[in-house]
């Protein structure tokens, strides 16, 4: 079942706006291969053709060639098109163009030194208030119990469940040191900085079990700090949550 | 030591107009623009991130850092006064001068001294907070070139100016040198005064 | 070593016009001789001495960061599998029985970047070349601050001595890779404190280099040598001290943060509130971690066109004396280089992207990368078209340089995807990144190296390399070089990161791992194709084939003194009369014409 | 510069009085202006400018920049430009 996903080369794209970076990768390397195959040409033919042969010298009088200026300014203008045509566009929509609060499921994902901690702000929206102090083993994130908004957030260890077709809204922040939350088949990458919180966002169009990768190095564990990225239907991810939330509530109410 | 015979040591190139000892003193001074330029931007990077940052004035001595700045400047006045009675050719004035800007240099280095070990008292050491940090690590790297400074001063004080009797000319060059670092000293205080201890 | 003074001092007939004295020019060679061997050798103030013992240096730490790298192939395409043979006489801090830990690994990772970059290429490429070549080319009689170029030999060996140290304290050599991001290297153990005070006297020692450089470049010209009738090597290496003197400076600063941080406790790069290991970190906080990477990434881009530059120098020189025919376009050359140095210092964030970086700046650094393309793009096409209408020799320094044209060609446009921001969201740090540097680094900056070693051997020692060795050596290392990085862009596009321990965890790098086995295979293959150059360059110290002054028959200056150049380099004076690059003139007997022969001959 | 005539020199000798006073007041200057409790952007503008013409009067007269060859402003040119860079680019992203 992995197979399909993963090859040699670009993965499966999962993502509803993945195919605006490979389209960008695609016309990029397909300009480059164009570009390097007719320069190494002529470097060969040149090579062979003004090699030296007996009775033949080589003429100092420099023939003044067009073709590379021309070359050389054609360079640079598909490097403006590839600009304003291809990156800015992309990188604003997924820096930018977030989808609206309302329409989108709003996660946390809370990086430390080798797992990622999933935070759902359950049915209220709200996201329990965070207390580095009140830190512990059990309580990985410092969920602050006395805050009511804290009280039906469900959370997960390194497993992110999401629903198919629906704009996720994440919210990273890290607890020690830089990661950087990747999930290749999303077409997704973001450092996460500690100190600060910074949100990406995507959209899944297929379900299926695929995985969330720490891309900075951050420490010794950097190899194994990998997370479960499943995206579900939503009816199928809806009673998941609801399971959740349940169990997370069922324990308040003694 | 014997080194090839390298030109333009104490003579300035026909086409630059400048000496190698000059040329290679002003590149020095360009490195270290550069140096105090990433320690100033470490300083407005790190203002511009947090919102409360302390006003200078309230926790540092403003009257005693006024008067460790015209000490500072005093001492280069003295200084570029020492190269000017080498051009006018009398090596007791010479010494007279050096000798006050490497007095004044350690004067500089004495309030310093004083400021610090009166901030270590208050228990506030450069871990107490990013302002305390940022002060303490400008100040501290500018007192180890005003230290530096000195240093090179005293060489020339007195074993450096044996040259002035073989070559005369060479010795007013360095001399020179000397002085363009150490008013490029000052002028990094003169940057650094108002924006540690007046903004 | 070997600059016995075998040519007889013929007094020079026609008087000085110059102002330098020629009695104490022959009193000082006369003096050189007097001096004990240790200030003659060891503490020398010749150019030529330093520039040996630069090389020499400098190629120890390039084959013990190759040692590196060679250990971490091993992890990569078998992990957890124990390493033969050797395995066993590694410390219970590196690996048990053979078995490699991740903070190992993580440790020859970073010092494999460091050595290779700040011990290996760039002493070899500006201290060694550098430092050799340029007074000779510029036809100067040494550096313009001997005792300063000697002080910045001995504080670039200090700092490497206290790089290999590092390996050996508690906790081991810096592990938070070459480009040290705190918070991870603000608790890393006391490796990274001995990482960072081994940098502070590299950095000094390249700044205290380019100094001399640029006073010896613009001051110390011989007679009729104008700015455009320098050679491109020297051209290159006078734009390189510019990036050393300019962009070295802001990482001393950030050394000196880091060390305030890790010593006194000060939080620069450390935000408040961190957590470590489940305890709060009494760090007074408030830090903020970008700023080391806007720090380090400033010195970091200008450090790798101080990398490429030397390069161009020595391939130009090469493929011009063996093609036999004027480079094409010396002033677009000139200007490019130019160019190239003055952006440099204006792309570092394209580093940074994805770090939370608004998309105004991210388009401002996109736009710069963009234009720095051009320059290079100029530069090669320039070196290409030298090659039509010449008669082209294929001796192995020619080999080398024409190889690197293509392997340049291919670290250069692999940076476009990763110039452009929104390309880079999937190939951020995953080893599409390696491949591309690697491509500009080994195939191109170390071949345009050896090349230079091939090609000026004859005028260091007086002797010529062994060309079937030379081939031997070219061609494997062209083949395995290109096994191990072309393989690398296929595991990029499949988005496996780079600095993993082990990559079977992940799904998507468990599908390349055949890969990472044909990968580590080439590089041991690669370690043996360098035994031929071994053998090649210190046997030909003795039983290498005696050459004359000008073996390549060049035009450039250093052809012009003795092999290997006594003390002062030039017994007369050389006087410029002609650009650096006259080959094949026509009505003439010699297809090549020096810069200083005389109009008649 | 060494090879000044005797007169020549005693005239920089003069100015370099004249700059000492001008430096002295500046200090003074700057840190009346400081307690004048402006506000903040004008605070930061008013120390900046009158530090600039401090550093211009000490680097033209006592480093003789105002009598300099052009080679070192063209290395101070490229110097303050990167200068500048790396001030501000870091604090706008």
């Amino acid at each position: 079942m992995q197979e399909k996903y993963y090859g040699w080369g670009l993965p499966v794209d999962v993502s509803v706006h993945g195919w605006q970076v490979d389209q960008l990768i695609v016309v990029v390397h397909v300009f480059m291969a164009v570009l390097f195959i007719g320069w190494f040409s002529f470097l060969i033919y040149a090579l062979i053709r003004f090699r030296q042969k007996p009775a033949h010298q080589a003429d100092a009088r420099a023939r003044h060639f067009k073709l590379p200026t021309y070359v050389e300014a054609g360079v640079a203008l598909f490097e403006v098109v590839l600009l304003c045509a291809f990156s800015f566009p992309i990188f604003s929509q997924a820096r930018n163009e977030f989808p609206r609060e309302d329409k989108a499921l709003k996660v946390r994902v809370v990086a430390e030194q080798f797992a990622w901690n999933v935070h759902y702000p359950g049915k209220d929206g709200l996201f329990g208030r965070m207390d580095p102090k009140l830190i512990k083993a059990v309580n990985p994130l410092g969920l602050d119990p006395a805050d009511p908004a804290g009280r039906d957030d469900v959370t997960t260890v390194n497993q992110l469940r999401v629903p198919v077709h629906t704009p996720v809204i994440v919210e990273l922040a890290s607890k020690d040191v830089i990661h950087s939350f990747a999930i290749p088949v999303m077409r997704v990458k973001q450092d996460v900085i500690p100190g600060q919180t910074v949100r990406s966002w995507f959209e899944a169009k297929q379900t299926g079990n695929f995985q969330i990768v720490c891309a900075q190095l951050c420490g010794l564990g950097h190899y194994r700090m990998r997370g479960f990225f499943t995206v579900q239907d939503k009816d199928e991810f809806r009673t998941w949550f609801d399971a959740e939330t349940a169990k997370k509530t069922g324990q308040k109410q003694p | 030591m014997s080194t090839a015979v390298i030109p333009y040591i104490s003579e300035s190139h026909p086409v630059t107009g400048v000496t190698n000892s000059k040329l290679g003193t002003w590149c020095f001074l360009a490195s270290e623009v550069m140096l105090f330029g990433g320690l100033f931007s470490a300083y407005v990077l790190l203002r511009t991130g947090t919102l409360e940052w302390p006003h200078g004035k309230e926790l540092l001595n403003v009257p005693l850092a006024t008067v460790n700045t015209l000490v500072l400047i005093t001492s280069s006045v003295t200084m570029v006064m020492s190269w000017a009675s080498l051009v006018m050719k009398s090596l007791s004035r010479y010494r007279f001068f050096m000798g006050l800007t490497i007095l004044l240099g350690l004067a500089f280095l004495v309030v310093k001294a004083f400021e610090y070990g009166h901030k270590f008292q208050h228990h506030l050491f450069p871990s107490t907070g990013t302002f305390y940090a940022v002060y303490f690590t400008l100040t501290g790297l500018h007192g180890l070139h005003v230290l530096g400074g000195i240093l090179v001063n005293l060489y020339f004080l007195v074993p450096g100016s044996r040259l002035w009797r073989t070559n005369p000319e060479q010795f007013t060059g360095r001399i020179e040198c000397a002085g363009l670092y150490w008013h490029f000293v000052d002028l990094v205080w003169i940057f650094l005064f108002p924006v540690l201890y007046l903004l | 070593m070997n600059s016995e003074l075998g040519s007889t001092l013929k007094r020079p007939k026609r008087p000085d016009k110059s102002n330098h004295k020629m009695e104490s020019l022959m009193g000082g060679r006369r003096e050189n001789e007097k001096l004990p061997f240790w200030r003659r050798y060891i503490f020398s103030q010749d150019h030529k001495v330093i520039g040996i013992q630069y090389g020499i240096t400098g190629l120890c730490f390039l084959l013990f960061g190759f040692t590196l790298m060679m250990l971490m192939r091993w992890q990569l395409a078998y992990p957890g599998k124990p390493l033969p043979l050797i395995g066993q006489f590694f410390p219970e801090t590196a690996m048990i029985s053979g078995i490699m830990l991740p903070e190992f690994y993580n440790q020859l990772g970073a010092m494999h970047g460091t050595i290779m970059v700040f011990l290996g290429v760039v002493p070899l490429a500006v201290g060694g070349f550098g430092n050799y070549f340029l007074p000779l080319q510029v036809g100067a009689p040494d550096m313009a601050f001997p005792k300063l170029n000697m002080v910045s030999y001995w504080f670039y060996f200090v700092g490497g001595v206290v790089m290999i140290a590092s390996f050996f304290v508690p906790g081991g050599a810096a592990q938070s890779g070459w480009t040290s991001y705190p918070p991870l290297a603000d608790i890393a153990p006391t490796g990274q404190t001995l990482w960072l005070v081994g940098m502070a006297f590299l950095i000094n020692s390249s700044l205290l280099g380019s100094l001399n450089f640029i006073v010896t470049t613009v001051q110390l010209r011989t007679e009729g040598m104008s700015f455009f009738r320098l050679p491109f090597f020297v051209w290159a290496q006078f734009v390189t001290a510019f990036l050393l003197l300019l962009a070295f400076p802001p990482l001393m600063a950030a050394a000196v943060l880091q060390l305030m941080d890790r010593l006194a406790h000060t939080s620069f790069f450390m935000p408040s509130g961190l957590v470590v290991a489940g305890k709060v970190l009494e760090a007074s906080g408030g830090g903020n971690p970008l700023l080391w990477q806007h720090l380090f990434w400033f010195l970091a881009h200008p450090e790798v066109y101080v990398l490429i530059l030397p390069a161009m120098g020595i391939v130009a020189e090469i493929i011009t004396c063996n093609t036999r025919k004027p480079i094409y376009g010396y002033k677009a050359l000139v200007y490019s280089a130019l160019f190239i140095g003055f952006m440099s210092f204006l792309v570092w964030a394209h580093h940074m992207y994805l770090t939370g970086m608004g998309t105004k700046m991210s388009a401002f650094f996109q736009i710069t990368t963009m234009i720095i393309s051009i320059p290079s793009v100029i530069v090669l096409t320039t070196m290409v078209l030298t090659l039509w209408g010449g008669s082209i020799r294929f001796n192995t320094p020619m080999l080398f340089a024409i190889a690197f044209l293509p392997m340049f060609g291919i670290g250069g446009l692999t940076g476009l995807p990763l110039g452009l921001a929104a390309a880079d969201i999937h190939l951020h740090d995953t080893y599409y990144v390696i491949g591309h540097f690697h491509y500009v680094v080994a195939p191109g900056t170390i071949f345009a190296l050896f090349a230079g070693i091939y090609h000026w051997f004859p005028k260091i020692t007086g002797r010529r390399m062994s060309e079937t060795l030379g081939k031997i050596h070219f061609w494997s290392s062209l083949a395995f070089i290109n096994g191990i990085f072309m393989p690398m862009f296929l595991q990029g596009l499949a988005g496996v990161s780079r600095r993993l321990f082990d990559p079977t965890q992940y799904a998507h790098a468990l599908s390349t791992q055949p890969l990472n086995v044909f990968i580590s295979i080439c590089a041991w293959l690669l370690g043996l194709a360098q035994i031929p150059f071994i053998l090649n360059f210190f046997g030909s110290l003795f039983w290498g084939r005696r050459t004359g002054q000008n073996p390549w028959e060049a035009t450039t200056l250093e052809w012009a003194a003795p092999s290997p150049p006594p003390h002062g380099n030039f017994p007369k004076p050389v006087r410029v009369y002609r650009g650096p690059y006259e080959y094949s003139a026509p009505g003439r007997k010699k297809d090549f014409w020096p810069q200083n022969a005389l109009e008649a001959d | 510069m060494s090879a000044l005539s005797h007169g020549g020199i005693r005239r920089h000798v003069r100015s370099y009085i004249g700059v000492f006073a001008a430096l002295a007041v500046l200090t003074l200057v700057t840190v009346a202006v400081s307690n004048l409790r402006l506000a903040f952007f004008f605070a930061i503008a008013a120390a900046l400018l009158i530090a600039v013409v401090k550093a211009s009067l000490v680097a033209g007269f006592f480093m003789h920049l105002a009598f300099e060859r052009v080679i070192i402003f063209v290395l101070l040119f490229f110097t303050f430009l990167f200068f500048l860079a790396l001030l501000i680019l870091p604090a706008l992203s």
